[in-house]
């Protein structure tokens, strides 16, 4: 399609967008390789002569250093953009999924259907999310599935409201009405009308999705309920500061806390150069 | 209203595509024979992860998946012990309280079959041996006689390979040596714990700071002795209310507020009550304080004096120093649970209570100003950040310091930084190796490593495959490497555990013929196959 | 029809409450697990637990304990908290106390710091300034607050010793005047403070600017420019206008401070009711957590609420209906 | 263009060879391209042209407000003799308002949606006044002002939404007129308004310059609305002035093919059976760079020469300007246009 | 072809929580009566226009013509069907031959759809299924709409069409199920003038050739003037005057059609300007509208009559029907 390709340009050509968009690549490519780069099994603990090399500083056996209990900082940094991307895509998605149908129908049912689902978005808003993801963790126990899952169910409530203001705008708009007029269902003109023009505003959530849903992944991992079969980049800080490694061990802590920043940052960049793009007024004016 | 429909058909429309997309991505079930996957629970805290982390690993050379869930204690209680056991495994590291030096205390709790229905045999092991073995020693009160009923008995958890123990870790403190001598460490309590205080009786405070201050993370729950419910507020109110009976620095019971007992026969014992002991107001304590203690014990049922106080049928006063116990069956742990346990509380303030404050149980009254006759006396309390103990120099015991002062400190490492700052004098919480090498290397700081008899275990489940297979089991304990794990989860300070709950250094209880068992693969892979399993095209471990 | 507006927006607040209320009632009640397992951890026989749940009242049956406990709420007992044996509200409002002294603040501050910010970079747009800005507070923004902490403690605690580690006071240190207590709050306060600060004012100051950029498109602003007005005169005016988004964020930010606080609270060692909040589902003392949940979603909407009246002054264009 | 810079005294504004550039995304359009006329003193100009032909792109380059991207190229703006288009922001804040106002297009969005107009009014005043009056005569003088367009004093305190649309616009007249500026710019000031509402403005309009002598730029789309007002105008395609002078020189008889098109576009309610026509094609693009004439692509009389020289602007007699190739034939096009493009619009009976 | 019976519309006042118990207590309900009892008919290949100010019910006619809005009050019957109490195929049918072209041609385009895709579009819908026929009949109607050369056109966006352009889109669009009734809601006011008279000229052939029923809805009568055949002339949701079109501008009745006439400023050149005469005030609230005659308020020959009693509609010649108290007497 013409336009996302035209879009996508209009986003390299912003130089935070390029930013963003090249550092997530970068990750992308790290997770997808990491068995390939990783200098050692990051689950595995290494011994120096016998001894568990306990806290390392770094060194040229490990670039990184090593973790409280032994292991390879570098490796599990490398292995850790793993669930950034896994949940920061797919929880990024699904709240996109979510948030984007429930203020499409909202905004097109309008009335009793509107209200009620408005204030369960108020609801929604109302719920401080990170004890109320410790909550439901605790509910459905820890794993990635499960964060992914309660970061998608919580966080749809602003791609909602965006976007059904923005159908509440469209749905004035006269093409609608030459849809009605020719006939088309309610269904049709809110997936085939309407949704082609909220899309872009929809995967502008998608890119903010992605930096929040990280920095929530990173922050239940923090208070000790991240998935323990998986090493992410929160996980680590929370060994880091439970071990109290955190207070002299910098190898520990920058590395993990600089890629979740990175990670993040980026994927604010893409939405802050796309938002440029989708909301025109942003734009500088034209004429 | 068309519009209302329209919602609902949405909302139904993607529920079913969803439906429909989760059918196609769940894994259809395996084909041909069956591969073991073991499904296990530890809890969410870094060591029990640590612990599965590297089990899994090796249980992966066996061919062994595992389905690991993490939880918190309270998923303990609710999903396994007050349920069904769901899971073939279960970690749990259960800490060294003072009740648990008694030897039967673990014995009983993992293995009883009275322990299976919410109880802590949630393993579901059942021995009738074992069981009869276990209410015989009970009934025991001669102490030799008694050991070799425990020696069989842990002989036969050895030999069924009733749960896979892994190690005894240290439990590691520090205190400022400049300032304090002659500290006392003992099991499972070390120097800062209130469990077993000997420290805060014998130590001795070395140039100005008469009134040390001990850092812990963990505060006063409450000052009502009855409604304590943790360990370490049960201690803190044992300093300030003297039991009958104590432990002493190696652990064996000694007289206290009692001056002696006598068992008279196997269901009366008769204690003798220490002479000239004074509460804190100044008011002596009598016979007649004691025996309303146990009689106020008895008819509020305080869940924290449990069914070992329901044992006695009566207390009676024999003269004015002597109280005689009336047993319903034969006890032997009579002296270590119930004397050990059970304080003395003045007759004159507690005679009252609760009706006169206005709540209907007794744990309910805060009970301020707690005022008993123990070598300390609770002068402030300021929660959340501190409380200060002043000692009660009258005291039989006569504290060497002034008072303590308990500082309530959120984080191991406030804690380490109070110490390191010399704004602390005693660390009252568990150390790791990593910190506590940390702290050596002040001069001033020294700290103490002592053996605990807390023990970190796996239970496997005898409901399910196949840890109900006595060969699985054996072949799973040479998968643990024990000492692996100690080094790894707690730089090697610890013991590594032989085949019975009780550390071996709790003598003579430990039965030193049951062996630990080496971490040995091949030895795990032979049992396995000698028992009929084999390992598919994958390499994954498959039922015979 | 304005008597009319504030009275059903309060009938829809207090409807909105109580769902929330029993949304968090039924799903603690769903969490595995068992409030009694600190005595089935210590020493107590499965008998003596079952005493306890009794003396609790979880033998009863759930919709015997759902309306008992809303029956108390509507007179304003919270419970008694299983684990302290005492009163929620007393147990809870030193900490909700602790929790506000590092919040307010540091909203207020990021709110009209980050208000005067945005809008300034927004007014400015293009220049080096304007980008160097933006890229900084989409910076802070990226750092999970904990992190910050972390790295916070690690530079002016471990290396510099300049502030103390954690924690609301000195802990040890007695019989100081209300003035040194002061000081010695204020010194524990200025690291999570600081960090609090930094971690809500990027989202305000993005906010700021595009709702600033909104504005500089707009035909007032061109035409009071037109008017001769300077400068400074159309950006206030401007500024004016921008807020209203950023006023409607504000609510947004409350619900998310007190998210964010409990990892700063843990971070911190604070003794706020966040970190009341985690033990206690922890540890589930269901009374407790439930409180503060409560507590929390509370203030949230009724923000909310505040926010939607207020705009009524911000925005005389808003005549009630919809936001 | 060496348009109409004749008696010095009696010009209040005069623009000359105005040139204004956009940058636009990678290139440069030019909006405004050599723009040169001149307003008199109690005199009525109006720039009339389609979308995009640069009339709104004048009026803020005389006021100095063109966006961001805009800027002006070359040419000069003369205002009582002073040349504004280099004068620096400050200076230009003295000047708009007081000396140049503006009525705006669309009166909903320039009148600042939360506050009152009183205040918007004053603060007007404020702006422009060394010595401040007290605020209550401020007021007293919104109001009068208020009447002289037609609103009740009273609504000077209501909030610009509580207004109709025409109202609206009368009370940005009444700002625009607050300081006694010596030019009004009008830019589109009934577009967004129905007939009834149109014909109030145009009469109010009318009697400013009429009564009150005020001096007007208007700026339309609309040549039925010019006839109505303006003794000059100006006919714009393409960012050029294709044709000016006085009105009934121009449209009686235009010279431009352009504005022969244009006048043969309106209907009239007076000649129901007139054949109107209808210009295919739409003008350039912005960016386009013109190498001859502007309309040349679309006028029916274009010949090689339009497509390759820019035409001069020639003086046909006194205040009649043109800029085309072909002037001598403008004669005999004036009958042809009707006849290429005259549609049936109004064919039956 | 189509015709309108005693047609009204009122819309509620929006409600609220409360309101909504309030009004159960208070039995007047507030209600916007938008339309007020309208009768007219248009035949095949006729243009008719509706003329009034904003908010005079007009854009509400053509919503409740194409059976957006039900109606309050009346009937359209379209081929002799009621078209409130359509269902199923008749309904459907009706969909596919009432269509509408709007004022702002870029607003009612989709931006997403290439201008093949928007004319198809209606195809789809009315479930045509061969590809190639579909094909055709938009070939055919982008021709009728005069977007050539056709390849040109099909794979454009909206926004890579001039204003022109656009509105022959929407034309195509409209007309490519063939309909039978076509309303124009000022669909050249958006325009350039020098390219109006094109897009009228399209309208004005079709409606011939396709044997249309046209309803073009303005507020500027020099328009209406040069391309209807019938006006009608609406103020306050009430027609006040109808009548073909040279009736109603050369020789008006009714003293509102009267001034909206002279309301129009004329593209004549003079030296003297004339001062336009435009009418005071503004149209009445729809909520509360003024007992008797609604334009009495605004008009200078209000008489008592015009206070007490609403007037009827009457014929005062031929196909000329005004309702004005002053009218005839």
């Amino acid at each position: 399609m013409g336009v996302w390709k035209r879009n996508l340009k209009l986003i390299l050509h912003n130089p935070m967008g390029m930013f963003g968009v090249a550092t997530l690549s970068t990750f992308a490519l790290l997770a997808i390789f990491a068995p390939l780069i990783m200098p050692y099994d990051p689950m595995k603990c290494q011994y120096i002569d016998g001894e568990l090399a306990r806290l390392q500083p770094p060194s040229m056996h490990f670039l990184l250093g090593t973790t409280h209990f032994g292991r390879d900082v570098l490796s599990q940094v490398i292995i850790g953009s793993r669930v950034a991307l896994i949940v920061g895509s797919l929880a990024a998605i699904f709240l996109t999924f979510i948030g984007t149908n429930i203020g499409l129908v909202a905004g097109y049912c309008g009335g009793r259907v509107d209200s009620l689902l408005m204030r369960l978005t108020d609801i929604a808003f109302g719920i401080p999310f990170i004890p109320f993801a410790f909550l439901l963790i605790a509910l459905v126990g820890p794993s990635i599935w499960n964060i992914i899952i309660v970061i998608s169910f919580l966080m749809w409530r602003t791609t909602a409201r965006v976007i059904r203001s923005q159908v509440l705008s469209l749905k004035e708009r006269p093409f609608i009405t030459a849809a009605k007029v020719s006939g088309a269902s309610h269904l049709r003109i809110m997936y085939v009308h309407i949704l082609p023009n909220v899309l872009p505003m929809s995967f502008l959530y998608i890119a903010l999705g992605i930096a929040w849903s990280t920095l929530s992944e990173a922050s239940l991992s923090f208070l000790g309920i991240g998935d323990p079969r998986m090493i992410s980049w929160g996980q680590m800080l929370y060994y880091a500061f439970i071990t109290g490694s955190a207070r002299t061990a910098w190898w520990y802590v920058l590395p993990p806390g600089i890629c979740i920043a990175l990670f993040v940052i980026s994927a604010f960049m893409v939405g802050q150069a796309y938002e440029e793009v989708v909301n025109p007024r942003l734009r500088k004016r034209n004429s | 209203m068309r519009k209302g429909t329209i919602f609902f058909g949405v909302a139904l429309a993607w529920g079913f595509i969803l439906a429909f997309v989760l059918g196609l991505v769940m894994p259809t079930a395996a084909q041909g024979k069956e591969p073991v996957v073991l499904k296990a629970w530890a809890l969410t805290y870094p060591e029990p992860v640590e612990i599965w982390r590297v089990l899994s690993d090796d249980l992966r050379e066996l061919g062994i998946q595992v389905k690991l869930r993490n939880g918190s204690i309270g998923e303990w209680v609710g999903d396994i012990i007050r349920k069904e056991n769901p899971y073939h495994l279960v970690t749990m590291t259960w800490s060294g309280s003072p009740e648990r030096i008694e030897p039967s205390w673990f014995l009983t709790e993992f293995f009883h079959s009275s322990r299976i229905e919410r109880g802590r045999n949630y393993g579901n092991y059942v021995s009738k041996k074992f069981d009869a073995l276990m209410k015989t020693q009970l009934r025991e009160m001669d102490p030799e006689k008694r050991k070799q009923l425990l020696w069989k008995a842990q002989e036969i958890i050895n030999r069924d390979n009733a749960f896979f123990p892994i190690y005894h870790h240290d439990m590691i403190q520090a205190y400022n040596c400049d300032r304090i001598e002659g500290v006392i460490p003992t099991m499972g309590s070390c120097i800062g714990w209130p469990y077993n205080p000997w420290t805060f009786f014998r130590a001795r405070p070395k140039g100005k700071i008469r009134e040390p201050r001990v850092v812990n993370r963990k505060d006063l729950m409450s000052t009502n002795p009855f409604a304590a419910q943790e360990a370490q507020t049960m201690g803190w109110m044992r300093l300030i209310y003297d039991t009958f009976a104590k432990r002493d620095k190696d652990s064996k019971l000694i007289p206290w507020a009692a001056e002696s007992w006598n068992i008279v026969d196997d269901t009366t014992v008769d204690i003798v009550l220490r002479d000239g002991m004074r509460f804190h107001d100044g008011k002596l304590v009598t016979v007649e304080d004691a025996k309303f203690t146990f009689d106020y014990i008895m008819k509020w049922k305080f869940p924290m004096f449990s069914a070992d106080w329901r044992n006695i049928e009566h207390v009676e006063i024999r003269d004015g120093r002597t109280l005689r116990f009336k047993l319903k069956s034969p006890y032997a742990p009579f002296v270590a649970n119930i004397l050990l346990n059970t304080f003395i509380i003045p007759k004159h303030i507690w005679k009252d209570i609760p009706s006169s404050v206005g709540v209907a149980n007794p744990m309910d009254w805060p009970n301020p100003t707690p005022i008993g006759s123990g070598p300390y006396q609770l002068v402030e309390w300021k929660k959340k950040e501190y409380f200060h103990l002043k000692a009660n120099k009258n005291h039989f015991i006569k504290p060497n310091f002034d008072g303590l002062y308990y500082l309530v400190v959120p984080t191991t490492e406030g804690m380490i930084a109070m110490l390191e700052k010399q704004q602390a004098e005693i660390y009252g919480f568990a150390l790791d190796a990593v910190q506590a090498n940390k702290l050596d290397a002040l001069p001033y700081l020294k700290t103490v490593r002592v053996p605990n008899h807390s023990i970190t275990e796996i239970r496997p489940n005898f409901k399910m495959r196949p840890t109900s297979d006595p060969s699985f089991r054996r072949a799973f304990q040479y998968a643990i490497n024990r000492k692996g794990l100690l080094d790894i989860v707690y730089q090697g300070q610890g013991v590594v555990a032989h085949n019975t709950p009780i550390i071996p250094i709790n003598k003579p209880w430990s039965n030193p013929n049951v062996p630990s068992i080496k971490f040995d693969l091949g030895k795990a892979t032979q049992i396995l196959k000698e028992a009929g399993y084999t390992w598919d095209s994958k390499g994954r471990l498959c039922y015979p | 029809m304005e008597r009319r507006y504030i009275a059903s927006r309060i009938a829809q607040t207090i409807i909105t409450l109580y769902a929330v209320l029993t949304l968090m009632w039924v799903l603690f009640r769903l969490v595995p697990g068992d409030p009694t397992a600190m005595f089935l951890s210590g020493r107590l026989s499965p008998e003596d637990v079952e005493a306890i749940r009794k003396l609790w009242g979880l033998d009863q049956p759930l919709h015997v304990q759902y309306f008992k406990y809303m029956k108390n709420l509507s007179m304003g007992d919270l419970g008694i908290s299983f684990s302290y044996r005492e009163p929620v509200l007393k147990v809870m409002l030193p900490a909700l106390f602790n929790t506000l002294i590092l919040m307010i603040p540091s909203i207020l501050m990021a709110i009209v710091v980050g208000t005067l910010m945005g809008t300034n970079l927004g007014w400015k747009r293009g220049s080096a300034r304007e980008r160097i800005g933006v890229v900084l507070s989409l910076f802070v923004r990226s750092f999970p607050v904990f992190l910050t902490g972390i790295i916070v403690l690690m530079i002016f605690v471990h290396l510099l010793g300049w502030f103390p580690l954690g924690g609301m006071r000195t802990i040890g240190a007695f019989g100081l005047s209300w003035w040194e207590r002061f000081l010695d709050v204020s010194h524990h306060l200025a690291l999570p403070f600081g960090v609090a600060f930094l971690y809500y004012v990027g989202d305000v100051v993005v906010i700021s600017r595009t709702s600033m950029l909104e504005m500089i498109g707009e035909e007032f602003l061109q035409f009071a420019k037109a008017r001769g007005l300077s400068d400074k005169k159309v950006k206030k005016i401007a500024m004016r206008n921008a807020i209203i988004p950023v006023i409607t964020y504000s609510t947004i930010l409350i619900g998310f401070a007190f998210g964010g606080q409990v990892l700063l609270e843990v971070v911190f060692a604070w003794p706020g009711v966040g970190r009341l909040m985690v033990n206690s589902v922890q540890i589930h003392d269901y009374p407790v957590a439930q409180a503060a949940f409560f507590l929390m979603a509370t203030a949230v909407i009724i923000a909310n609420l505040l926010v939607d009246f207020s705009y009524g002054y911000l925005d005389p264009r808003i005549s009630i209906q919809k936001r | 263009m060496q348009a109409a810079i004749e008696n010095e005294n009696e010009m209040l504004l005069q623009v000359d060879d105005l040139k204004v550039d956009y940058q636009m995304e990678g290139a440069v359009g030019r909006a405004v391209d050599g723009v040169s006329f001149a307003l008199r003193k109690g005199e009525c100009i109006g720039l009339v042209g389609e979308s995009g032909s640069g009339k709104s792109t004048i009026a803020k380059a005389i006021l100095k407000l063109l966006p961001s991207n805009g800027a002006l190229a070359g040419g000069r703006v003369i205002l009582k003799g002073r040349d504004i288009s280099h004068f620096t922001e400050e200076e230009m804040d003295a000047i708009r308002w007081a000396e140049i106002s503006l009525v705006p297009q669309s009166a909903m969005n320039a009148l600042n949606p939360v506050q009152r107009i009183s205040s918007q009014m004053v603060e007007t005043f404020l702006a422009h006044q060394a010595k401040a009056d007290s605020r209550k005569t401020l007021l007293d003088k919104c109001q009068q002002l208020f009447e002289m367009v037609g609103l009740s004093r009273n609504r000077i305190f209501d909030y610009p939404h509580q207004f109709s649309g025409g109202m609206r616009q009368r009370a940005t007249i009444a700002m625009a007129i607050a300081l006694e500026p010596s030019v009004v710019i009008a830019d589109e000031p009934t577009t967004a308004l129905d007939v009834i509402m149109q014909a109030q403005i145009i009469n109010l309009l009318k009697s400013l310059s009429e009564d009150k002598g005020v001096s007007i730029i208007l700026i339309t789309h609309d040549i039925s609305i010019v006839a109505q007002i303006c003794q000059r105008v100006g006919v714009m395609y393409a960012g050029r002035l294709v044709e000016s002078g006085d009105i009934l020189k121009v449209f009686n008889n235009p010279f431009h093919p352009y504005t022969m098109g244009l006048k043969a576009a309106f209907p009239t309610i007076k000649e129901l059976k007139k054949t109107l026509i209808s210009i295919p094609g739409s003008p350039p693009l912005l960016t386009k760079r013109l190498e001859g004439c502007c309309f040349s692509d679309r006028c029916p009389f274009s010949i090689e020469q339009c497509q390759r020289v820019i035409p001069h602007t020639v003086t046909i007699r006194e205040d009649h300007y043109v800029a085309c190739h072909r002037i001598e034939y403008a004669e005999r096009f004036r009958k042809e246009i009707i006849d290429i493009f005259g549609t049936r619009v109004r064919g039956q009976s | 072809m189509i015709e309108v019976k005693d047609l009204q519309k009122s819309f509620a006042v929006k409600e609220t929580f409360f309101s909504a118990f309030t009004s159960l207590l208070k039995k007047k309900e507030k209600r916007i009566r938008a339309v007020n009892g309208i009768s007219f008919s248009i035949h095949a290949g006729e243009i008719m226009g509706v003329a009034g100010e904003s908010g005079c019910g007009k854009t509400t006619t053509a919503m409740l013509l194409l059976g957006l809005y039900r109606p309050s009050g009346g009937k359209v019957l379209f081929e002799g069907m009621d078209i409130s109490s359509l269902k199923g195929t008749e309904l459907r049918y009706f969909r596919r031959k009432a269509q509408l072209i709007f004022q702002d041609p870029y607003e009612s385009l989709n931006p997403r759809f290439t201008v093949y895709r928007t004319i198809e579009e209606p195809l789809i819908v009315n479930r045509l299924r061969r590809k190639s026929e579909r094909r055709e009949k938009i070939m055919k109607a982008m021709e009728k709409a005069k977007l050539m050369p056709l390849e040109a056109f099909c794979d454009k966006y909206p926004h890579e069409l001039s204003g022109g352009e656009r509105q022959r889109v929407c034309i195509a669009r409209a007309i490519v199920l063939e309909p039978v009734l076509l309303i124009a809601d000022e669909a050249t006011s958006m325009l350039d003038v020098s390219i109006r008279a094109g897009i009228l000229e399209i309208i004005k052939e079709l409606t011939e050739e396709m044997k249309m029923a046209t309803l073009y809805i303005s507020h500027d009568m020099s328009l209406l003037g040069s391309i209807c055949d019938k006006i009608g002339i609406m103020y306050a949701g009430e027609i006040v005057e109808i009548g073909r079109s040279e009736d109603i501008i050369q020789s008006p009745l009714h003293p509102y059609t009267r001034a909206l006439i002279e309301a129009v400023p004329v593209p004549e050149f003079r030296r003297a300007k004339l001062k336009l005469k435009a009418i005071a005030g503004e149209p009445p609230d729809l909520v509360n509208l003024p007992r008797g005659c609604s334009f009495r308020l605004r008009c200078e020959r209000a008489i008592k009559a015009c206070r007490t009693s609403r007037p009827k509609l009457f014929e005062v010649k031929q196909g000329h029907f005004v309702a004005c108290h002053q009218v005839g007497d």
